[in-house]
């Protein structure tokens, strides 16, 4: 049993210890060493992923790496681990993502001089230590094999996401951010519990019902190969109302529309690196899990409400899209922009055809790197101008072109541009879910023209056009700011033309989810003798 | 030989990359390693046109497969390109215009900061519409397609500090787009029907399909080329994208990229062939584009716009001849290369006016030029008399195909077309007599700029002179050179297939019409503008003159049927995202908290009232206790 | 005679006791009626001890005067005291603490 | 048959009765704590007052520790299972849930017992430290006598023996295996509880009244107990608890008599309704929770913590043996009553305590939707169900305990600020102890890795698996709910800008540090790694009859 998994997920968790316990003071220098550790320990982490990745064998069984202790015998609970070709993605993106992250808000923790004396000592160790803390979570929810497990970390994040958003948010809020912060907070916080508190009725339904056919355990693998082999028979009522249970908490998380009025507001109001861990990260877990757990243990519930949940993403989509038109503030657009493209990665999810899921879990990884591109600069932007107002900006390119090319190119990938990492998965769900439900399919394709309005149009307003005197004399990208979006536009274009190494990694696994849910991909009506691009 | 091809492409990239990345070092002599990298690229196409030349005719279609780029279960996209006979003359085409424009934008440019940019889009530009037509199968054709719109919004918001250069830069990404939708759902269609979206695979299995599915996909291809080739309905962007430097009018909007749809529509020819109502939608749109393009053409004094029009009109012929279908592709693509010169030849010479004239673009503030900037003249007259059609001349070679191909279509249909066609001929030679006129002919209406310099008109430098008298060339004799022995014709044939159209007039007689009608249009022309003087105020003018001049209301009517609805649309939505269902989440909390305020008021402190509830607790306890046992 | 009737007799008085406790206000009174509630028990406890021919019953009655008798020290100490500072006995004068 | 039947039975005019048979062994956690309670009172009356306070604390602290030692010492005996018994003649019975919960009782006693003692929070009064507790409980608050107590430092020592009486009551009451000495532990843990709430030394006003209030309710309450054990006496002519569920079983030898009476099932209903009202008022169920709020916000602090931990966990003891041991036969009457009241309590006392604006009154109504939850457990019906309610009983009482220790330490001039607007800005100012009761907060919200996600997650599953998922979903959703509550106070505490005049923290000693120590550690111990004390639990958690 190698002990690479709970090593990547360790790491973070005493990082974040380690570096809460580092001696406080509001010293620059007392600041600068926690900072220094904090992102070696997140880049560490880094490290530890890429191993785990390196070590996974797309043509492997599914979960590899697996580790498993038994922590709770007395609920059949499992401390088990294991990587599949999905999980591993997500991991090396959360992993990438962190330390960038921290990168970007190397100063949002430095204390404002407006809070003063009682500011805490603490804040610029809490921050950190959060961020690691949401890190380690995250990993864990990403790789755990056991419902439970998955559950209480998936709930657990909660709690540090929390923290981040309500103590710290950008410095570009209005008179009242002190309140809106903290209304944020607790939307936050009250939406995604009331999420998980209605799963935990189902995770314990689950157990009941698995219990009473002596299955009794929270083990994934172990419920998924009994329902499969029909050892395990959930009666299509408990199924559905389990699979709702689940489905609410994840549909919460993601955020599907019409659930996801709790994303703006804690976007809009954290820092930019915050809102980056929101949507690129702890997002990404509802998604994830819809597609692990959701599919693999009610398959038939699944199926059920599939065309449902289709509607409702395609709903989100559009939705999403245009009240980004209309926003007005910079970071809000972001957020109904993420809404959008979750509407798109849940529609690839439920599309059940590979190239959709495949298409939605690449689209979890893209979405994450573009968006952290296009919503970092945006940060970087709006810490220059000290606000978040759309209005308040103009002409930015002439003063500072390297910011404003990297937004464009951000709000490229966010349009999904041919030859950007976002294309090839929205073209994948696009595709997976026309062969299956065409007119959704193409009423979704709407969304890359609403897509090309919000992008640009913010672009235009932002960067071009005479040079507001409230912009002129804005610096531009400093080198810590190029270091954090330069990996982020490589990544970018580098999956949008070479996106293999990921789909080799996640096509066995959607395979597998696939089988679970016993669908195969919709055969063309006039199959062609030699398959697609194979001319040689 | 074949691994040639990538280069085609790597060497402007490779430029584009080198120039963005490399910093103001490259300030000084950026532009010429784009030039460079451009030519270096057209050096590449001529030799392996050549090597092509070397082959027999059915080992003339190469493909290099260079990695799989997408391969999720049946879904098989490919970076593989494809080099065949099309393929090629639009190869040499863009790089060879594409050279010429570099080497012209080094002068015209000579004094814009932000050269080394521009250039770095020029070569972006390149090598995305390299993409475009090398690509062997429609997904790596989207990139392409959805390249040069990048490269295109890029040069057209290339001075960003115009918020007229930024929106029209906006509005033509976004027209596109929509095209660009009809793309992404032909791709799917395919996949859907035949599992796979590359050309070869594709056709062959064309013929299984039912005619409504091919419908459906040949309809949506047409709209993907509407949006990028500027047809009706989604034209409204070409005027806009004027806003951009006049080198990139010449490359992108006049030269290639808006004629990237013919393209598209004579690559997907096996499935065009077999929907003969998608056909005739392609012939409609060309022919009411050819009308609509002139008309416009007539009206504006913006010597840019007036060329604009111009374009779409010329479009408009090419994509009806190759809604012709086997009879019209060929003609199509080879009115599509002489257009390349004489228009990019024509834009040219506007810009090296502009040039000389502050930038002015009014040509109501012309007049005279001819004697200050004679190459200027020379050449963009040699531009004119091709666009007319002035017999033996490249223009005439290749529309008077086109009508015959209309007329060849038969019955009324062909009648029809071929009416517009005339008509269009002759509006043609009428609206470009009217700017050459109005630019070079009469006497001076220089009007001081807006800094009060008045215009000292002179002759533009080397570097932009070259590549007019180069293009000139092309204007005059690449159509006589084309049809000697329809050398071109059977040249393509393999990929485009032809048939003799069967028109009811022969060739002499056509192109005799076809002469006399461009005579009446120079004529009327000079009627109109030659003789008397030309106001500098342009007169009110007629309804449709004053309609023409806003682009037939076109912008009025996208504005009041789809932005202004959208964005009320987008407003409504966002009120009711933050009354409606935010309304909801917080009113349910509110609830909640008056429910506790209620509630809160049974506890008043009273131990009596404590007591009380207690005793009722206890009797309902026991009365339900025993209802229970009852029940 | 039947010993049901004592029965009723201690329903009865458990009844006023309660009902006492409802509707006095004078904390002495109250817990009085508190007390009577006790002692209808007490005589529920007898009778059916009788009735059972068992005496665990009666040892019930021993026992719960002797708590009753301590609930009355507890409970008059506390009452005392708080009429010292009150001057008052009403508990409806106490209730500072509400909602 | 006891001695009293055989007397019966003897006719009444044989002199001889057999001396009863004690095991004192089995009872000497009992014993050894009414023993110490017995020296206390002894120190109390003879020992100088300087003397007092100390050997009171180091009485007491024996007595318990004592005590918890003959627990642990009879479990490992086995007494909790194998050879777990009925004692004193059936009285009592120590069995597993039993020892489990004298356990926790004798812990928290503990626990509680140190915060009493805490003397630093109060400033000292001409030399003299002071506690929590008032200087002369019999004196006149505001009055001269009253100021020259607090002059000369005066503290209520009794508070000690009369703790260690309490304590006594709720050892008996879990264990108590009939209906009398149920109903004497009942107020053996009562009287003395009354007679605590009034002992605070600041606010006096409120600490009085809310003593009067719980004594009047409380006795009021133990005569519906006392009605309904007369009542079940008239059903089945025995308070033994074993013999009751014989005779509603029909098992019984039956007399004539018994078929009298039992062919009134009124009797035995309404019998079990009113002892279930007594405990329910205990445990503080709605509608029979009216007085919590105001008596844990009026008693002193420590007391209240002492009585929210340790009251509860008995009640609910006494409540288990009760419906599993003599009506398991009427499962299907009182099920779904109960369940009425579970679900009445976990949603009311969450939706009253969003409201709530004192941390006291807060944590009271918490208490009562925590009742809520522990109810669901208990409807469970099986041994899951004991099992999970002991773990949860476990988990509640150290986090209550630690949370009322921490309102204990955040002070302004006029003593506890206890006023929520008051702690606006804690974590600001003395993170540490913020960020503690933050957790102590999110365990009672039940938040994983938290020992109460552990505990709401047993309770909720056994309920479900006891069929009853109708109350799991109640059950999350209240807990939604509550989560509301809780989180508002950690955003004042975090996110809210600190009042220019608002409290201060005091630094305590080291014995209400061990306390609030303790509770994290239990917290989180419970959080992360509950193997252990669920197996304990589930170990504990079989009746004996």
């Amino acid at each position: 049993m190698s002990y690479l998994l709970s090593a990547t997920c360790a790491v973070p968790a005493v990082g974040a210890v380690v570096t809460a316990a580092l001696p406080a003071g509001t010293g620059e220098a007392r600041r600068r060493t926690t900072k220094a550790v904090a992102l070696a320990v997140s880049v560490a982490t880094l490290g530890l992923a890429a191993a785990v990745a390196a070590s996974f064998e797309p043509g492997g069984a599914r979960y590899q790496l697996t580790e498993s202790y038994s922590w709770i015998r007395s609920f059949g609970i499992d401390f088990a681990l294991g990587a599949d070709g999905i999980g591993t993605a997500l991991v090396l993106l959360t992993a990438v993502l962190v330390p960038l992250v921290m990168l970007a808000g190397w100063h949002d923790a430095d204390p404002a001089a407006a809070e003063g004396s009682f500011e805490s000592k603490r804040r610029t160790q809490g921050f950190f230590a959060l961020i690691l803390a949401v890190e380690a979570m995250v990993l864990v929810s990403f790789l755990a094999t056991d419902v439970f497990v998955f559950y209480v970390f998936f709930e657990a994040m909660l709690i540090p996401m929390y923290f981040l958003i309500g103590g710290f948010g950008d410095r570009a809020g209005g008179p009242d951010a002190a309140r809106q912060r903290s209304y944020a907070a607790v939307k936050f916080l009250l939406y995604n519990l009331l999420g998980g508190l209605v799963m935990l009725a189902a995770v314990i339904g689950l157990y009941v019902v698995a219990a009473d056919q002596g299955q009794a355990t929270f083990g994934l693998p172990a419920l998924t190969d009994a329902i499969s082999s029909g050892k395990l028979v959930i009666d299509p009522t408990a199924q559905r109302a389990l699979f709702l249970g689940f489905f609410f908490a994840f549909a919460v998380k993601a955020p599907m529309w019409p659930l996801h009025t709790w994303l703006p507001n804690a976007m809009g109001e954290s820092t930019a690196g915050t809102a980056v861990l929101i949507t690129a990260v702890v997002d990404k877990v509802g998604t994830f899990a819809m597609l692990r757990f959701c599919l693999g243990l009610f398959p038939d519930a699944s199926k059920t409400f599939a065309p449902a949940i289709l509607v409702l993403s395609l709903i989100g989509i559009v939705y999403g899209a245009l009240v980004a038109i209309g926003q007005k503030d910079i970071k809000r657009l972001v957020a109904y922009a993420s809404i959008s493209h979750f509407g798109f990665i849940i529609m690839g999810i439920f599309a059940m055809t590979s190239q959709g899921q495949s298409g939605a879990t690449l689209y979890m990884v893209n979405h994450g790197i573009s968006t952290a591109a296009w919503m970092l600069v945006a940060g970087f932007l709006i810490s220059r101008r000290g606000s978040r107002l759309i209005a308040d900006y103009g002409g930015v390119q002439k003063v500072a072109p390297v910011l404003a090319g990297t937004f464009l190119i951000g709000g490229l990938a966010t349009l999904s541009l041919p030859g950007l990492a976002p294309f090839v998965s929205e073209f994948l769900v696009l595709v997976g879910t026309f062969t299956r439900y065409p007119v959704i399919g193409v009423i979704a394709t709407f969304g890359i023209v609403l897509a090309a309005l919000y992008a640009l149009m913010l672009y235009q307003r932002t960067m071009t056009g005479p040079v507001k005197e409230s912009v002129t004399g804005m610096p531009d990208l400093k080198a810590r700011e190029l270091a954090v979006v330069a990996p982020l536009v490589a990544l970018t274009l580098l999956l949008g033309v070479y996106p293999q190494p990921l789909t080799r990694m996640v096509n066995p696994a959607v395979d597998d989810t696939l089988s679970q849910v016993h669908r195969t991909d919709p055969a063309p009506v006039h199959p062609v003798a030699a398959n697609g691009g194979e001319q040689k | 030989m074949n691994s040639l091809i990538p280069l085609l492409v790597a060497a402007p990239l490779a430029g584009a990359a080198l120039l963005l990345l490399g910093g103001r070092a490259l300030d000084r002599f950026g532009h010429w390693i784009a030039t460079a990298l451009a030519a270096l690229s057209c050096a590449f196409g001529l030799v392996l046109f050549f090597d092509m030349l070397g082959r027999d005719t059915e080992h003339r279609a190469v493909t290099e497969r260079l990695f799989s780029w997408i391969p999720v279960g049946g879904f098989r996209a490919d970076v593989s390109f494809q080099l065949d006979q099309l393929s090629i003359v639009f190869v040499l085409l863009i790089t060879g215009v594409g050279t010429l424009i570099h080497l012209y934008s080094v002068g015209y440019m000579a004094h814009d900061e932000r050269r080394r940019r521009f250039f770095a889009y020029l070569n972006l530009f390149l090598a995305a519409m390299l993409i475009l037509v090398l690509a062997d199968n429609y997904l790596l054709l989207y990139v392409g397609w959805e390249g040069v719109g990048l490269a295109s919004y890029l040069l057209i918001g290339f001075w960003q500090h115009k918020p007229s250069a930024a929106t029209a830069a906006k509005k033509a990404f976004i027209v596109n787009r929509v095209g660009d939708m009809g793309l992404s759902i032909a791709i799917m269609l395919m996949f859907a029907e035949f599992g796979s979206f590359a050309f070869r695979p594709v056709f062959s299995a064309a013929g299984d399909a039912s005619e409504g599915k091919l419908t459906a996909i040949a309809l949506m291809l047409l709209l993907a080329a509407c949006g990028k080739s500027a047809q009706v309905p989604l034209q409204s962007w070409l005027g806009d994208a004027m806003e951009g430097p006049t080198p990139v009018s010449a490359l992108i909007h006049a030269a290639t990229m808006v004629t990237a749809g013919v393209y598209l529509i004579t690559r997907s020819a096996s499935i065009f062939n077999l929907a003969p109502d998608a056909q005739t939608a392609v012939v409609v749109v060309g022919a009411v584009t050819l009308l609509f393009g002139a008309i416009v053409g007539c009206a504006k004094d913006d010597i840019k716009k007036a060329l604009a029009g111009s374009t779409m009109s010329q479009i408009g012929y090419m994509i009806m001849a190759a809604g012709l279908g086997p009879i019209g592709y060929a003609f199509a693509i080879m009115h599509l290369v002489t257009h390349g010169f004489f228009k990019a030849g024509l834009f040219l010479g506007a810009g090296s006016v502009m040039h000389g004239m502050n930038d002015e673009v009014n040509m109501r503030h012309y007049g005279g030029l001819r004697k200050y900037m004679p190459w200027t003249f020379a050449t963009f007259m040699a531009g004119y008399l091709a666009i007319i059609g002035f017999p033996f001349l490249s223009g005439f070679f290749s529309k008077d195909k086109i009508i015959e191909a209309a007329l060849a279509k038969g019955g009324t249909e062909g009648w029809i077309l071929g009416t517009c066609a005339l008509v269009g001929a002759a509006v043609t030679a009428f609206y470009m007599t009217r700017v050459v006129l109005l630019t070079f002919f009469g006497e001076k209406r220089w009007q001081p700029d807006a800094e009060g310099h008045r215009p000292h008109p002179h002759e533009s430098p080397r570097t932009m002179v070259i590549p007019m008298v180069v293009l000139t060339f092309g204007s005059l004799f690449a159509g006589g050179l084309f049809s000697l022995g329809d050398s071109f014709l059977h040249f393509l044939e393999p990929v485009t297939g032809h048939e003799e159209g069967h028109a009811p007039l022969s060739a002499f007689a056509v192109s005799a019409i076809a002469t006399v009608c461009m005579a009446a249009g120079v004529g009327l022309a000079w009627l109109k503008y030659g003789r008397k003087p030309v106001p500098v105020q342009a007169p009110r003018g007629s309804l449709l003159t004053r309609a023409a001049r806003r682009d037939l209301l076109q912008d009025d009517f996208n504005h009041a049927v789809l932005v202004r609805p959208g964005s009320a649309l987008a407003a409504t939505l966002v009120f009711f995202d933050s009354k409606g269902l935010d309304g909801f989440v917080n009113g349910l909390a509110a609830a909640i908290g008056g429910l506790s305020g209620r509630l809160r008021r049974i506890q008043t402190g009273y131990v009596r009232t404590y007591a009380l509830s207690m005793f009722g607790g206890t009797l309902v306890l026991v009365a339900s206790t025993l209802l229970m046992r009852s029940v | 005679m039947n010993p049901v009737n004592y029965l009723y007799l201690a329903a009865l008085l458990f009844t006023i006791g309660a009902s006492g406790v409802l509707i006095r206000r004078n904390a002495i009174v109250l817990f009085m009626c508190v007390e009577l509630m006790l002692n209808a028990s007490n005589l529920a406890l007898v009778t059916f001890s009788r009735m059972h021919g068992n005496l665990d019953g009666q040892i019930l009655a021993f026992f719960t005067m002797v708590v009753a008798a301590a609930e009355v020290v507890v409970g008059l100490a506390i009452i005392v005291s708080i009429f010292r500072t009150r001057h008052s006995a009403s508990v409806d004068d106490s209730n500072l603490m509400k909602l | 048959m006891s001695p009293i039947h055989a007397l019966a039975a003897a006719g009444g005019n044989s002199p001889s009765i057999p001396a009863p048979h004690v095991e004192y062994g089995q009872l000497s956690p009992m014993l050894v704590v009414f023993g110490a309670a017995l020296v206390g009172i002894l120190a109390e009356a003879f020992l100088p007052r300087r003397l007092r306070a100390a050997t009171q604390l180091g009485i007491s602290l024996a007595g318990l520790v004592g005590g918890f030692v003959a627990v642990v010492v009879l479990a490992a005996q086995g007494h909790a299972t194998t050879r777990a018994g009925l004692l004193a003649m059936g009285s009592v019975a120590i069995d597993g849930p039993a020892l489990f919960l004298q356990g926790v009782i004798l812990l928290t006693a503990v626990l509680a017992v140190l915060t009493y003692a805490e003397g630093r929070l109060e400033p000292r009064i001409n030399g003299h430290r002071i506690d929590a507790f008032a200087a002369q409980a019999a004196a006149v608050p505001g009055g001269e006598q009253e100021r020259t107590a607090t002059r000369e430092g005066l503290r209520t020592t009794e508070i000690y023996p009369l703790t260690l009486f309490a304590v006594g009551g709720m050892l008996l009451f879990p264990a108590s295996n009939d209906l009398l000495t149920m109903f004497v532990a009942l107020e053996v843990l009562s009287l003395p509880l009354y007679l605590m709430c009034a002992l605070a030394r600041r606010r006096r006003l409120l600490s009085q009244e809310a003593a009067v209030k719980y004594f009047l309710l409380g006795a009021f309450a133990s005569a519906f107990f006392l009605f309904g054990t007369a009542l079940l006496y008239g059903y089945a002519g025995t308070v033994r608890l074993g013999e009751i569920a014989d005779v509603v079983a029909g098992t019984a030898p039956v007399t004539p008599a018994l078929a009298v009476t039992t062919q009134n099932d009124a009797l035995l209903l309404i019998g079990l309704a009113m002892l279930a009202v007594g405990l329910l008022f205990k445990v503080g169920a709605v509608p029979f929770h009216s007085w919590t709020p105001d008596v844990y916000q009026g008693a002193p602090t420590p007391v209240s913590g002492f009585m929210a931990a340790a009251t509860k966990t008995a009640a609910f003891g006494a409540m288990l043996r009760l419906f599993y041991v003599a009506f398991p036969g009427l499962r299907w009457d009182w099920r779904p009553v109960m369940w009425g009241v579970a679900i009445l309590t976990m949603v009311v006392g969450s939706i009253l305590a969003v409201t709530q604006q004192d941390v006291k009154r807060l944590l009271a109504y918490s208490s009562v939707a925590h009742a809520g939850f522990i109810l669901t457990g208990l409807i469970a019906t099986d041994r899951r169900g004991v099992a999970a309610v002991l773990f949860y009983l476990l988990a509640y009482s150290f986090v209550t305990l630690g949370a009322f220790a921490v309102v204990t330490l955040v002070r302004d001039s006029k003593g506890e600020a206890t006023h929520l607007s008051n702690w606006a800005g804690l974590g600001r100012r003395s993170p540490l102890l913020a960020a503690v009761f933050a957790l102590f907060l999110l365990a009672f919200a039940g938040i994983p890795l938290t020992s109460g996600f552990t505990g709401k997650f047993a309770v909720f599953q056994a309920a479900a698996g006891g069929g009853a998922t109708p109350l799991v979903i109640v059950g999350v959703l209240s807990s939604a709910i509550a989560a509301f509550f809780y989180i508002r106070v950690i955003v004042l505490m975090f996110f809210s800008d600190p009042q220019p005049a608002g409290p201060a923290v005091a630094v305590p000693s080291a014995l209400t540090a061990t306390t609030i120590a303790f509770g994290v550690l239990v917290t989180l111990g419970l959080g992360l790694l509950p193997q252990y004390f669920l197996d304990l639990a589930s170990k504990a958690s079989l009746f004996i009859r």
